[in-house]
């Protein structure tokens, strides 16, 4: 009746983690990224062994990657949102309009004014969606035209450039702590914490718990519209951080930045694993998604491909990783029935 | 289990009380006037006929839905719960009557979601979880994986991860509501035992169900319910099943079972060597026009499985399907439901109705190509034949249009049946036709069956209740982990012979 | 001489001094800056500016500002074209509704615009940006160029002739790639530095246009190929200036966009008073720049690009 | 009409619960064709030249490729799936023509083709959604960069300008008469096919079926599958002559063309009624949704105002039109709530008694 698996024999913790490594969906792409690393390096050693080459390496997608996590939360909870990348342009704008106007104010001032920003846009999305019961997609689509918006009558014809930013602010775009670029390690600490989050505390688990059965999640006595809310607060603030660090990378901020990052952050979830229907996925899968799009990007020309085709293997990508999920499901399911058939 | 009933307790103070509570849904009232005393130390039956308002008044108590008006007591103290956390703080525990589970999720989430044992930092402890998980899993006496995911589980195990959930809460009040309506005897017999030994420990236990046998099995006293208001409260020493009956119809319904008797004509349907890996395997057996043939068997035993490849909705490895002489092609509906062939599938909410649509558009959309004319389908026309259908099984709706899924249980079935009904076919199956509907409803089924076949229609009835095979069947056919294990003429057919091919065990439960 | 043959030749009708300008797109500095110049040139002959414009460069978004200002009638319309056919039936329509269409920056066909007003030669233009970066990294080695977008007129034309004259004039120097930033700050970033990876021998940067070359020395000054692979090109001095103080940029060249906007605004109202037709040899006054001779294909040229250097750069304010 | 009496017991049943003007007027569809036709008067009043014919002219012929493309999108939408590489395939299709028509293939044969190019980029979305299983939205993700990707690679840098100028003018011209487009003629006879087997046929009622409960319809004898391929054929085409008329239109074959139209596309057929979970919405209120939309683009930009506030309109347009549905049916809820309490009877059950 039951699918009768006994309790596992004890397995040692050790040989479960090694199980487990081999099977996560997530080794997938590390392979694939690394795969890219070698070949791309091969063609051209500087692609991995020079200063720059290393530093752009880590550094390129640190930005997406951030993006990338905040979206990954929210599509756990079987929502999207679309309106990321109007909220990078926001905040970057944002991040150098403070500069300008008011001389002399801290960093920790202006990171947190564009964390903040981000945040209460994100909640606005949020509160729509989880009190007015209308979906995700339609909501951020409508605030993503809203926001950017605001940005480009905000911003006008007008940019900041890079000469209107203090140095010190600049240099974090760029600067580096033991070799590996400051951007990159506060991205990772981004990622770790909500990793941590996600796996280990309640209300992490209930964002799963949303999106895998929002209903079930109601009848549970989940504080359904508290979570939600929560989720796109979070993809807010770190597109609202995104904003600030994209200020600080760029220099030159004009009423377009960030334009089309939402298909890349959610290009780059899908690609990691994290199921666009909710309740599947991690962060951490997420995070490698974003390193290998930007990765691809940049390994192309190296290999000799026109820049043109570039969105076209970024596609194909997508589609490639999307496919190796259902592959695996299937053969995951296969193994059940045949499973059930010996155990007759 | 229909052996002598467990001695009523002496009642003591009530856990939880209601009074004329009231709850409607726009025009729709469901709930005109419901009471309910629950004692502790108690095991309580609430009984009435589908749409009677039961599971509204569930819903009431677990704090999904709010009440209009009324009294709602707990220990004395009057409480208005404002969402499910409230009344789950509060010490009752619900188990609804559609499973509810996170299907991305393992076992074990499932059963602690929202309420995980934590500990430093707020960080789950996943080992006490899991723990916690295999010793309630051993107290119902069953096998599951608690690090599976729910996915793909049967409804039977689903339904055993909803009952765990339950025990797990530690409810001072535990609300079952129609619990075993997909529980095999042996499952059904472990999950009493269980409520025995919590009311024993002084909880209250509120037991929906429209299993009268396992109604006088468990329960010390009953309430019953029609047309959303309270009727009747009585210990069940002292009334009888008629009784009951009476009271939730309002009328005498003397024949549970009306089986007329039928002719069997030529074989329509034929069935042989039916195997998909892992599911069932060699099923051969055939139909008779005019027969009425009962598949029984275990829940999970494979029975739907084999109904759902025959009508083309699975696919299946080898065998063949025989339909009227010819081979009925494998993997399509459409040849199967042009050729004569319906199903009334197990599921109603999922696989039966488009809950969100109208009756008529319901009733209507196995048929939709032959109500159309030039291609064209007319509203007018799609009444016509809603109307036609839903008058003749009598569905309990405001009008044609009226959306489904704010139907009772039992007419929810009815639109069901009338859909495969209209399709005007020669062989229907049935999985599960009566699962979840009151007597009243039941028999009427039953009798619909029964002029069925008479006027000349082959039926396969899927049951896991074996009064109703052995009483309708002409014949009863018993499955196994997915084979073939019995076949019995009426005559031979007796619950133990059925029970022992059902089972490999003799005497077994039921 | 081909500007006459759709308008409806009217000239004296009381004059409708409504100047609309049209940039490939707004939010970009240099627009800004020639918008600036007609806004002021429309201010000292009393007629209106107003400055519309898609947000993302492409010939489809024009189109729709092209047609609104059919729609309203405007007097002139002042465009830099985003595609040099694309928009021609557009802007026909907006000529036979009797809209005067000059085209500044980035030319249409000849056929579709009563005049283009041309901020330097082609052949001017790409010859101060070979010898700037021949100049530069001593005549030899391998050179890239980060363009705009894949469609721009202009951008196309300059690389072109680059090409040529790097061929004829500069045999050692070798042009290995032809990269598109879409005038979009962070994409030019980003192929900058996928430049430096792909060619470590690389020598020198030439980016014919104000976002590119921004974008360039912005990564350039902070990465271990400063000072070591030069950059040139067309930028305006506020955006520079900086790496010019840093040493990442020797020398670039551009003409005073004010000064192109201001000189398109006059020509219009030429157009549009009758003064001109388009012929070659018309001539009009354009303000404080002087007198203005139409050349051949209804062109007039503003002058020669300027080379900005530490020595001057500070006398700019663009 | 007869009601069919069965047996005695038979009851009769209305047909509608609610009056004819109610289901008529109460709804999303009559709530837009409303809101668009208080947009078109107050802009003639208020706004100038709006009442041009060039206005009406102009108007069509820029949402004439969003008008068509809407039209699938609005099926597919309501089985519940999403195509978000249409605006890709306008920009592979009209790529394909121009690269034929370089190649000096006949434009005829050229457009031809780039249609049968998008039926194609169709079938392969509905290819992977239906027989490989996967969610529409992840694949046409995939499919937005991939058929972008081929489009802009295919032509480089390049543009393709030279086009038949009996074909160019064609897709300029109007109806003779009228202020009308010729695109309309096409647009008007695929609309009334899209209507007709949407709100009239079996097919359309699978389509409803599929969306509020795939399972069911399966189990009704739909074939799922079959219907989705079909539908995601249907959009590939479309979008492909749509890409066709786009390249005309422009004399103008550039791999970015209509770039980013898809969020424009959906966001007309969102605001038009279509639910995004499946199962709601109708085609009338769909071509006022894109109706809508671009008349107050034209109105606002013929004001003077730029196209960022036009964003934020459509932006909050879209918004509302969801938040507004709901907030309705929460006010009706609360009333009905409020009423029922009052109406009701208090009870004359007896208490319960032990
Ligand atoms: N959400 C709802 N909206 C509208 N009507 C509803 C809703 N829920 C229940 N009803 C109606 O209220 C009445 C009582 O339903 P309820 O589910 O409580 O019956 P029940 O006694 O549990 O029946 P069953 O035995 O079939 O489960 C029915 O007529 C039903 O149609
Ligand atoms: N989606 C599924 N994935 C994996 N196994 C399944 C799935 N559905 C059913 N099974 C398994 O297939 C077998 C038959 O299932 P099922 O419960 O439908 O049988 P049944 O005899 O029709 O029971 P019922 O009385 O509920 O109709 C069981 O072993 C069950 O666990
Ligand atoms: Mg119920
Ligand atoms: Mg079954």
């Amino acid at each position: 009746m039951s699918i009768a698996t006994p309790v596992r024999p004890g397995t040692s913790p050790a040989a479960k983690l090694v199980s487990h490594v081999a099977t996560a969906r997530e080794s997938g792409i590390v392979l694939a990224l690394v795969l890219i690393v070698v070949v791309a390096t091969v063609n051209n050693p500087t692609f991995l062994f020079s200063p720059d080459g290393f530093r752009d390496l880590l550094l390129t997608p640190s930005l997406l990657l951030l993006v990338a996590v905040g979206q990954a939360i929210v599509i756990i909870t079987r929502n999207v949102d679309l309106s990321v990348g109007s909220v990078v342009g926001l905040t970057a704008y944002l991040t150098g309009r403070l500069f300008i106007d008011v001389p002399g104010l801290p960093l920790v001032v202006v990171f947190f004014a564009g964390i903040v920003v981000g945040g209460i846009l994100g909640f606005v999305n949020g509160a729509l969606v989880a009190y007015a019961k209308v979906p995700a997609l339609v909501i951020t689509l409508g605030t993503m035209y809203i926001y950017r918006g605001i940005n480009v009558a905000w911003a006008g014809s007008n940019r900041v450039n890079a000469s209107d930013l203090p140095a010190d602010f600049r240099g974090l775009g760029t600067g580096q702590i033991l070799g590996i670029p400051v951007l990159t390690i506060l991205a990772v600490v981004v990622l770790i914490v909500a990793a941590w989050y996600l796996r280990n505390l309640r209300s992490g688990r209930e964002l799963y718990a949303i999106g895998s059965d929002p209903a079930a999640a109601h009848l549970y006595g989940l504080k359904v519209n508290r979570r939600i809310i929560g989720a796109f607060v979070t993809s807010g603030a770190l597109a609202g951080l995104a904003g600030v660090l994209y200020a600080a990378r760029y220099g030159t901020v004009a009423s377009n930045a960030g334009f089309g990052w939402e298909l890349q952050a959610i290009g780059a979830a899908v690609i990691g694993g994290v199921a666009i229907s909710g309740g599947v996925g991690t962060v951490w899968g997420a995070a490698i998604g974003a390193y290998l799009l930007l990765t691809i990007n940049r390994a192309l020309p190296i290999l000799g491909i026109d820049d043109f085709w570039q969105r076209a293997v970024v596609g194909a990508l997508i589609l490639g990783a999307i496919v190796l999920d259902r592959v695996l499901a299937v053969r995951q399911s296969r193994k059940l029935t045949a499973e059930r058939e010996t155990g007759r | 289990m229909a052996d002598a009933m467990d001695a009523t307790p002496a009642p003591s103070d009530h856990a939880l009380e209601l009074r004329r509570v009231m709850k409607s849904f726009g025009p729709v009232v469901a709930l005109r006037s419901g009471s309910l005393v629950l004692d502790r130390g108690s095991i309580h039956a609430l009984i009435g006929e589908n749409g009677a308002g039961k599971s509204t008044l569930v819903k009431i108590i677990a704090g999904l839905y709010r009440r209009d008006d009324g009294d709602f007591l707990l220990d004395g103290e009057s409480v208005d719960f404002a969402s499910t956390a409230q009344s789950k703080a509060a010490g009752i525990a619900v188990i609804y009557q559609e499973p509810t589970l996170f299907p991305d999720l393992s076992v074990t989430e499932n059963i602690f979601m929202g309420r995980q044992p934590t500990g430093r930092l707020g960080r789950i402890d996943r080992a006490a979880m899991r723990d916690e998980a295999t010793r309630i899993f051993a107290r119902l006496g069953v096998a599951l994986d608690p690090d599976r995911v729910t996915e793909g589980l049967s409804i039977a195990d689903q339904q055993i991860i909803e009952i765990a959930k339950a025990i797990s809460l530690d409810a001072r009040v535990l609300i079952m509501d129609e619990p075993t309506a997909a529980l095999s005897g042996v499952e059904v017999e472990r999950l009493f035992a269980v409520a025995r030994s919590l009311r024993d420990e002084g909880r209250a236990l509120l037991f929906i169900s429209h299993r009268f046998d396992e109604v006088f099995a468990l329960c010390d006293t009953v309430t019953v319910m029609r047309d959303g208001a309270y009727v009747h409260t009585t210990p069940l020493a002292d009334t009888t099943v008629d009784d009951l009956v009476r009271q939730m119809v309002g009328r005498d319904v003397t024949e549970l079972f009306p089986k007329l008797p039928s002719t069997p004509g030529e074989v329509v349907l034929e069935v042989e060597g039916l195997t998909r890996k892992g599911v069932f395997r060699d099923v051969s057996f055939s139909l008779r026009a005019g027969e009425i043939v009962g598949l029984a068997g275990l829940v999970g035993a494979g029975r739907s499985e084999v109904a759902r490849a025959i009508f083309g909705v699975d696919s299946y490895e080898s065998g063949t399907v025989r339909l009227g002489g010819s081979v009925l092609p494998k993997g399509t509906v459409r040849q199967a439901t042009a050729r004569g062939l319906a199903l009334v599938p197990e599921d109603r909410r999922k696989q039966g109705l488009v809950l969100d649509e109208g009756v008529s558009r319901n009733i209507t959309l196995a048929i939709r190509q032959k109500l159309s004319r030039w291609g064209l389908l007319r509203s007018s026309d799609e009444n016509r034949a809603a109307r036609e259908w839903a008058s003749r099984l009598e569905v309990k709706t405001a009008a044609l249009d009226a959306t489904t899924g704010t139907l009772s249980g039992g007419n929810q079935q009815k639109v069901v049946i009338g859909k495969w009904l209209a399709t005007q076919p020669k062989v229907l199956i049935v999985d599960e036709p009566t699962r979840g509907i009151d007597v009243g409803t039941k028999s009427e089924v039953h009798r619909l069956l029964s002029e069925l076949a008479q006027q000349g229609l082959a039926i396969l009835m899927i049951s896991s209740e074996l009064p109703e095979v052995l009483g309708m069947a002409d014949r009863v056919l018993v499955m196994r982990e997915g084979r073939l294990t019995g076949e019995f003429a009426r005559t031979d057919a007796t619950p133990e012979a059925v029970m022992f091919a059902a089972t490999a065990e003799a005497g077994a439960a039921l | 001489s081909g500007g006459s043959g759709g308008g409806s030749g009217s000239g004296g009708d009381g004059g409708n001094l409504s100047i609309t300008f049209l940039p490939k797109n707004l939010g970009n500095p240099y627009f800004e800056t020639s918008n600036k110049g007609g806004e002021e040139a429309i201010g000292e002959f009393g007629g209106t500016f107003e400055q519309v414009g898609p947000s993302e460069a492409t010939p489809t978004s024009q189109v729709q500002y092209i047609q609104t200002a059919a729609q309203q009638g405007v007097g002139g319309l002042v465009i830099s074209a985003n595609d040099p056919s694309a928009i021609c039936d557009a802007l026909d329509e907006a000529r036979s509704a009797g809209v005067k269409v000059v085209t500044f920056d980035s030319d249409t066909d000849a056929k579709c615009r009563d005049l283009f007003i041309n901020q330097a030669t082609a052949e001017g233009i790409a010859k101060v940006q070979v010898d700037l970066v021949a100049k530069q990294i001593g005549d030899a080695g391998q050179v890239a160029i980060l363009s705009a977008a894949a469609n721009a007129t202009n951008q196309n034309a300059w690389i072109e002739l680059m090409k040529k004259d790097f061929a004829a004039d500069h045999p050692n120097i070798e042009l290995v790639d032809v990269v598109y930033g879409d005038d979009d700050d962070q994409t030019s970033f980003d192929r900058t530095a996928a430049l430096l990876q792909t060619y470590p021998n690389l020598k020198g940067i030439v980016s014919p246009t104000t976002v590119g070359i921004a974008a360039a020395g912005r990564y350039l000054s902070t990465s271990e190929y400063k000072g070591k692979v030069a950059l040139t090109g067309l930028g305006t001095p506020n955006q520079l200036r900086e790496y010019v103080q840093d040493g990442t940029i020797t020398a670039f060249a551009l003409w005073n966009p004010a000064d192109l906007g201001y000189l398109s605004a006059y020509a219009t109202k030429a157009l549009i008073d009758g003064t001109i037709t388009g012929k070659e040899g018309d001539t009009f006054e354009a303000g404080k720049l002087g007198e203005f001779t139409v050349g051949a294909d209804a062109t007039v040229l503003l002058g020669d690009p300027y080379v900005f250097d530490s020595s001057n750069i500070a006398d700019f304010d663009f | 009409m007869t009601s069919t009496t069965v047996d005695e017991r038979a009851r009769t049943y209305r047909a509608h619960g609610r009056p004819f003007w109610r289901r008529a007027l109460l709804t999303r569809e009559a709530a837009i064709i409303g809101i668009l036709l208080l947009v078109i008067v107050v802009s003639l009043a208020t706004v100038r030249n709006f009442d041009s014919p060039l206005t009406v002219t102009y108007l069509l012929r820029d949402i004439a490729p969003i008008l068509l493309i809407a039209l699938p999108m609005t099926l597919i939408i309501i089985t519940e799936e999403i195509d978000l590489s249409v605006a890709s395939i306008v920009g592979l299709s009209s790529v394909t023509v121009g690269v034929l028509t370089q190649a000096g293939w006949p434009f005829e044969v050229a457009a031809l083709a780039a249609i049968v190019v998008g039926l194609v980029a169709g079938a392969i979305n509905g290819f992977l959604v239906t027989v490989v299983g996967l969610p529409s939205l992840a694949v046409t993700i995939g499919t937005l960069a991939l058929f972008r990707g081929i489009a802009v690679g295919l032509l480089g840098t390049e543009a393709v300008t030279e086009f038949p100028e009996t074909w160019t003018d064609l897709a300029k011209a109007n109806i003779p008469g009228t202020p009308l487009p010729l695109i309309m003629i096409p647009f008007a006879v695929l609309a009334v096919v899209f209507a007709v087997l949407l709100h009239l046929t079996p097919f359309g009622r699978s389509l409803y079926a599929i969306g509020l409960n795939k399972e069911a319809a399966q189990f009704s004898g739909i074939d799922v599958a079959r219907t989705k391929f079909v539908l995601f054929v249907l959009s590939g085409a479309v979008s492909g002559f749509a890409g066709v008329y786009f390249t005309l239109l422009y004399s103008n074959a550039r791999g970015e063309n209509a770039m980013g139209m898809e969020l424009q596309i959906i966001a007309a057929v969102l605001l038009g009624g279509v639910s995004i979970f499946g199962g709601r919405g109708a085609l009338h209120g769909v071509i006022a949704g894109v109706l809508l939309i671009g008349t107050l683009g034209s109105a606002l930009r013929l004001a003077g105002v730029t196209s960022d506030i036009i964003n934020v309109i459509t932006g909050v347009l879209l918004v509302l039109s969801v938040v507004s549905a709901s907030l309705l049916a929460w006010l009706q809820s609360r009333r009905a709530a409020a009423l029922g309490r009052r109406k009701s009877p208090r009870s004359s059950a007896p208490a319960a008694s032990v």
